[in-house]
């Protein structure tokens, strides 16, 4: 791929987000158009991406405005990149086809599909870019739209999920500003690369990592890591389906763990060798984060509260992943990104296909669906089991790597809990399954229709791609996620790509 | 393509096709499973001699890889075969159930993943087709009576446990040595403490899949309320299949289980409580799946002894222990699915004096339960034999254990064959219940099956040599030899003969033609026989009312001090402990677990309050906790 | 939304006009001098804003004023947009300067080759975002419910 | 070094109110606190003493005196984020006293466990 198609990331979406209004002024279901035509060319720009660097193994630099890097923004889109990328756009397209019936529910359709848009233009911002305050601008970009469109719904529930995660993520907002603006005193730069070459000379001073722990309070507020985890539970099932998929699939992880990764290996060129306290912190964290987000996840009755509380769980797993710091720990890292983002973004798509019909997501309140909506029901079954780890579904192998990583790393504890949580997983997802899918009870949900075609095809479309990303692991392995894992593994090697010496 | 990614590809597209055509379902999985057979065959043939291997792919170092010998190769052949009759044994009786659209997809989807495990060259890719089965076991238990879906997440959990459990250990086997074949040129020690728990790990989950204690309990919860077709193809054989294959293949080829005298032990111990434990479970119960689904446990007890033995002719007994179980456990379930089918219910109470009505069905489950009960010449007496004699040959080792084994072993088989005897009483034999006057004998399609596997049951046992020769023989990389003296030809020679002296005694000696006697209560005649009517269950009554101190000349008369009534007695009263103790305290663990986990998540809940300045401490001590960690160490 | 007293009104419409001239002209020397897009953008809004809080409106206009100010906002974005992708399909870069001669020259107005039509684009898109903003929060309940 | 206790006092001040304040609007109160005092911090960053604004207002002018003009750009980009922030969290306010009828965080808890 030439490096001229990178900004296209950006630029699309939000020439979109601005055209979107327009158009929607002068034809209402235009916004439809638009957007889902948006989210297939991103899809497919990304897919064409991610295959252009099967074959090579080059970072792609791309100067924005043309300017050298030490002076002006570059975007650069390596394997890691090209990986978040594809997770991002191809949830996003299918959200966008399932929203075009699920929004008959709502008012403001192109409200919804602009906002939708700058969520899109922040991830890809973020995924892409390769300075530190721009990292910051798509980051509050994609939250501010997140935020909106939590609220989006305007009842009791949504206005409050709306404000205590626009509080609680601004706070993580300013601590990523504070962070930059201290990063900025000690490099008097904000490219990545420069940095990483200026942190290289810095040494591990008190004030190093003050300005990684603001980071990484940050990060950790984005990606909903336990104790910072507050917000998610009551925003992501409060958005509409389709941006709860997009939030729970991509959104923590890019904003939370992608950055994070990206910052702290590649800029700060932290590495188990070197910052084994850092690494042992991660892992601290995701083990908190797996036990406390499962167990809570198993209490819940409300069908999309119980699947973000499990997003806060499978954060867990890519954080002990990269925390384990081998190549097996952040390949099984990497790769849980993507099983997640396709099989989370899934179930919430089944959570909005049920409330759609039903009109509800108490738990309590449904049984039987499975008889007037199969569809929806398998693909909630399958994906739920790739969730937890069962071939030939994606999440197999993150949950199998990672128990590589854990135990070549000797840690053995860690390999035995991840076991064990994969059957907590097991158990509440299938106790969604069982309550509102597969349950004969009397008290049937009437009116119950199986979703509209293009909900179905937004469904399956997920579960095909969760199916084909278990059976055919071996090439985006191969190919794609062990690449994106040396990206990370080679610390502050980085900088020399992008500046390309 | 090769022929081993067409065994894979082969039943999953038809199992696919019949699932998107429905119309023609039937055809479509009849016509799979038959290739998938004729595969199997050729791959039997092929690999009798030596090893056929076909590297897929290479994965980072991972070789991607498929492989057949001739133990992977046999039992393919019995996989496919059961299948195919158990696909047309469900022709009829899947017919007009819910669900069945599913069923046919997920036995093909099953069929094709148990190749996969059969097929596959090293631990990593056989753990992603045994994975698999995961979906298929839930699939197939969904459809079924009232509460199947309680049930199928608890089979998902507990089997999906122990298959956590294996993925740690094959991931620790392989990142101490490396991606594990299934057939190393020599098998490891097992000496390390890393072997070890690898080999524990993969274990558990070997076991947990063939239902060996403590595992077992989804298998009488899956009989409640599953189909019959589907409890004599997942339980009865598929798993049995594949959990001690896999057993076997790690005691065997990959690691040597000899090396270690406590792990054979351990093994010998699980399998003799297991055989045991189910069995007493199996004799209080009250419906013949659940009954049935019982044994399927407690024979798997044999296998599990038999190959703790670590002594060829044990291993070989498990091996050949499972092939029988497998044949005479589908029999019994699929013949049992026949009664239960026209009689409408499977409640031993309900049913009675079917052998008339049912005749076929009747014979092929006699000769499938004393062949379950391990009486000669049947093909369960052949492999408990070999089992017994590996375990009296640990007397040469010096192990001080044997004789428990051995009696503990035995007595399993006697109280099988006592809780026969009431089942077949009380389904066959006796009076006729008034609503089964009308039942009669299943279509062609539904009797077939369980005929083939009656024959089955005989050929193994009259000519053993036929199937240890073909079969198990060759799949274990020792000699086997055997050391008692049973020659079965002769041995059911002498029996035929005494049994036709003794029929030629009963037509023509001193047997009386028995005289139906009307009954009279206080001079009234009983007028409808169904009042009178004695059912099978009734049969263990008398332990009811076992003595108390002061009403003993009473029971006395009843004939209490008889030894026969004190034997029943004590087996029920053993049989109700381990009821009441060993089912409840392994549930109770089950449940435990789980309330601990609803509880801390309850517990955690309350946290999460709703208060936003709560929340945004957590943020700040988390961040203090940043700083703590990082800045200030 | 009511208007304020005549005195406030008189004195508004003067301020206004100057506001308004203000507000171009930071917007139009933002490469020259301190400002630029957004500050002026600001200040055009605090013009519009001065005069409906002066004289109020009915829900009519409000919603009138909201429409075109949204579209023109939107408006705003999309020339930002295509002056970014000017550079990005004339020359070689994404934002890179389409139309410059030489490095420019100090206070000289049109010397900045695409800053000026950049920072017109953005203070357009600020002064109508924001007056959009404004009467979203502060003068009416309709824009919600849309 | 004054001025930069200054920012972080400001900054613990609006931590403060957002923690504590009951009050919606207090609280983005507090927020905008914050946020000005990270913009602030970072303007200093880029102070240099004696320094000139870095425009130039005639040809062959020194630069080596100018003050970093990047952290005013970017807080100046700050600045606006912060702007559509509390917008946002300004109208979402206004919707929440709609429907609750009530500004104290404190009772609106209905999401919980």
């Amino acid at each position: 791929m030439d490096a001229r198609f990178v900004p296209l990331f950006v630029i699309i979406p939000l020439a979109s987000a601005f055209l979107i209004p327009l158009f929607a002024k002068l034809w209402q279901r235009s916004a439809d158009l638009i957007a889902n035509a948006v989210g297939a060319v991103l899809a497919g720009l990304s897919v064409y991406g991610a295959l252009s660097l099967f074959t090579g193994s080059q970072v792609l630099v791309y100067r924005l405005g043309g300017w050298h890097p030490s002076l002006g923004i570059t975007l650069a889109y390596d394997h890691l990149t090209a990986l978040v990328v594809l997770a991002v756009n191809i949830v996003g397209l299918c959200a966008l086809l399932f929203a075009v019936r699920y929004l008959d529910h709502y008012t403001g359709r192109w409200k919804f599909y602009a906002l939708f848009m700058l969520i899109l233009v922040g991830l890809n911002g973020v995924s892409v870019t390769g300075d530190m305050f721009n990292l910051f601008v798509f980051t509050e970009i994609a939250a501010v739209s997140s935020y909106a469109l939590v609220a989006f719904g305007t009842d009791f529930d949504e206005l409050e999920a709306g404000f205590k995660y626009m509080v609680i993520g601004e706070i993580g907002g300013a601590a990523i500003l504070l962070a930059i603006a201290l990063l900025y005193a000690k490099a008097s730069t904000l490219n990545m690369a420069v940095v990483s070459q200026v942190m290289a000379g810095f040494g591990r001073t008190p004030l190093f990592w003050l300005i990684v722990a603001m980071f990484l309070v940050g990060f950790a507020i984005k990606m909903a890591m336990v104790p910072f985890h507050a917000w998610l539970p009551d925003a992501h099932p409060s958005a509409p389906a389709p941006v709860s998929a997009l939030l729970s699939g991509v959104f923590i992880k890019v904003l939370g763990v992608y950055a994070m990764s990206r910052v702290m290996f590649n800029v700060f060129g932290l590495s188990r060798a070197n910052a084994a306290g850092f690494f042992n912190l991660l892992i601290g964290f995701g083990v908190l984060s797996i036990v406390a987000g499962g167990l809570l996840a198993y209490a819940q009755k409300d069908y999309k509260r119980l699947l973000a509380y499990s997003s806060i769980s499978q954060i867990g797993y890519i954080l002990i992943g990269l925390g384990i710091g081998n190549y097996w720990g952040i390949v099984g890292a990497l790769f849980h990104i993507l099983a997640h983002a396709l099989g989370k973004g899934l179930l919430f798509l089944t959570a909005g296909s049920v409330e759609h019909a039903t009109g509800t997501r108490d738990l309590d309140r449904l049984s039987g669906l499975e008889k007037r909506m199969p569809a929806t029901a398998w693909s909630y079954l399958l994906g739920s089991l790739s969730l937890a780890g069962v071939p030939p579904f994606a999440g197999f192998f993150s949950k199998f790597f990672i128990i590589v990583g854990a135990l070549s790393a000797d840690m053995y504890w860690l390999a035995i809990l991840a076991a064990l949580f994969s059957t907590v997983t097991l158990g509440y997802l299938v106790k969604v399954a069982n309550r509102a899918f597969f349950a004969r009870r009397d008290r049937e949900p009437t009116a119950a229709r199986e979703a509209p075609a293009v909900m179905v095809v937004a469904m399956l479309g997920l579960l095909v791609l969760t199916i084909v990303l278990g059976v055919g692991f071996k090439p985006v392995v191969d190919r794609l996620v062990g690449p994106a894992a040396n990206v990370l593994l080679q610390g502050l090697g980085y900088a020399q790509g992008i500046l390309g010496m | 393509m090769h022929t081993f990614v067409l065994m894979l590809l082969v039943p999953l597209a038809a199992g696919l096709l019949a699932y998107s055509v429905n119309r023609l379902r039937n055809e479509f999985s009849f016509i799979g499973a038959i290739v998938a057979l004729y595969y199997a065959v050729r791959v039997f043939i092929q690999s009798r001699h030596a090893e056929v291997s076909y590297e897929l792919a290479r994965v980072a170092g991972i070789p991607v890889a498929l492989r057949a010998d001739a133990m992977s190769g046999f039992i393919l052949l019995c996989v496919a075969g059961f299948a195919v009759l158990i696909l047309l044994f469900s022709l009829r009786y899947m017919r007009d159930r819910e669900g069945a659209r599913g069923f046919f997809f997920f036995v093909m989807l099953g069929l094709a993943c148990s190749n996969g495990v059969l097929l596959a060259a090293n631990l990593l890719v056989m753990l992603f087709f045994w994975g698999a089965l995961l979906v298929v076991l839930y699939g197939l238990l969904l459809p079924g009576r009232e509460g199947s879906e309680k049930v199928a997440a608890k089979a998902l959990v507990i089997v999906g446990l122990s298959d956590f459990a294996m993925m740690l250990g094959i991931v620790l086997v392989a990142v101490r040595y490396g991606w594990i074949d299934m057939v190393p040129s020599a098998p490891m020690p097992l000496q390390e403490p890393v072997a070890i728990a690898g080999y524990l790990l993969i274990a558990a989950g070997a076991l947990a899949k063939a239902g060996s204690m403590p595992l077992h309990s989804w298998i009488p919860a899956a009989a409640e309320t599953a189909p019959a077709s589907v409890m004599a193809y997942i339980p009865a054989s598929l798993d049995k299949l594949l959990g001690i294959y896999l057993l076997t293949r790690l005691s065997v080829n990959i690691f040597d289980i000899t090396s270690n005298l406590a792990i054979r032990n351990t093994l010998m111990v699980v399998g003799v409580v297991t055989i045991l434990g189910a069995v007493m479970m199996a004799l209080v119960q009250k419906r013949i799946m659940k009954l049935l689904s019982f044994h399927a446990v407690s024979q798997v007890g044999y296998m599990v002894l038999g190959i703790g033995t670590g002594i060829p002719v044990g291993i070989a007994g498990g091996l050949f222990h499972m092939l029988n179980h497998s044949v005479y456990k589908a029999g019994l379930f699929l013949s049992a699915g026949s009664v239960e089918m026209w009689g409408k219910t499977d409640e031993i109470d309900e049913l009675g004096g079917l052998a008339g009505r049912m005749p076929v069905t009747f014979l092929s489950f006699l000769i499938a339960a004393m062949a379950i009960a391990g009486v000669p010449p049947l093909n369960g007496f052949v492999s408990k034999w070999m089992v017994y004699q590996g375990v009296i040959e640990l007397a040469r080792e010096g192990n001080k254990l044997y004789p428990v084994f051995l009696v503990a072993a035995m007595l399993g088989s006697v109280l099988t064959l006592a809780s026969f005897l009431k089942l077949i009483h009380s389904m066959f034999l006796g009076q006729r219940p008034a609503a089964l006057a009308r039942t009669r004998e299943a279509g062609f399609a539904m009797w077939l099956p369980p005929v083939v596997l009656a024959a089955v049951c005989i050929i193994f046992g009259v000519f053993a040599q036929i199937p240890l020769q073909g079969f198990v023989y060759p799949s274990l990389p020792f000699f086997v030899e055997p050391i008692g003296t049973w020659q079965p030809v002769l041995a059911t020679l002498l029996m035929l003969a005494s049994l036709g002296i003794g029929l030629l005694v009963y037509l023509f000696g001193t047997a009386r033609r028995t005289t139906a006697v009307r009954t009279f209560v206080g001079g009234e005649m009983i007028a409808d026989d169904e009042e009178s009517r004695v059912t099978g269950t009734a049969f263990y009554t008398p332990v009811k009312h076992l003595p108390i101190l002061d009403e003993l000349l009473k029971y006395g008369e009843r004939g209490a001090f008889d030894i026969y009534n004190w034997l029943t007695g004590a087996l029920r009263a053993i049989g109700l402990i381990s009821r009441q103790v060993v089912d409840r305290v392994l549930t109770a663990l089950f449940e435990s677990a789980g309330a601990v986990v609803r509880l801390a998540g309850r517990g955690l809940s309350y946290i999460q309050n709703g208060s936003l300045p709560l929340y945004a401490a957590w943020v700040f001590i988390g961040a203090t906790m940043f700083l703590l960690l990082l800045a200030l160490r | 939304m009511r208007g304020m007293s005549p005195v406030v009104q008189v004195i508004a419409r003067l301020l206004a006009g100057l506001l308004f001239l203000f507000g171009t002209y930071i917007v139009m020397h933002g490469h020259l001098t301190p400002g630029g897009g957004f500050a002026g953008g600001v200040l055009v809004a605090a013009a519009f804003i001065l005069m409906s809080l002066a004289f109020g409106s009915v829900e009519h206009t409000e919603r009138n004023s909201y429409t075109l100010s949204s579209v023109v906002e939107s408006l705003g974005g999309v020339l930002f947009v295509c002056l970014a992708l000017a550079g990005y399909v004339a020359v070689a870069y994404f934002f890179q300067n389409a139309a410059t001669y030489g490095t420019g020259t100090p206070l000289k107005l049109i010397s900045g080759g695409m800053i000026l039509p950049a920072n017109i684009a953005i203070g357009i898109k600020v002064g109508a975002g924001l007056f959009a903003v404004f009467l979203a929060l502060g003068a009416s309940r309709f824009v919600m419910k849309d | 070094m004054i001025p930069y206790f200054a920012c972080i006092l400001l900054v613990l001040i609006g931590l403060y109110a957002v923690v504590t304040k009951r009050n919606i609007v207090r609280i983005i109160i507090g927020f905008s606190l914050v946020e000005y005092a990270i913009n602030l911090f970072f303007a200093l960053v880029g102070f240099k003493r004696e320094g000139i604004p870095p425009i130039i207002t005639e040809l062959g002018q020194s630069r080596s005196n100018f003050v970093d003009p990047l952290p005013q750009a970017l807080v100046l980009t700050a600045i606006v984020i912060g702007l559509a922030t509390t917008a946002l969290m300004l109208a979402l306010a206004m919707r929440i006293y709609e429907k609750y009828r009530t500004f104290d965080i404190t009772e609106i808890r209905r999401l919980r466990g």
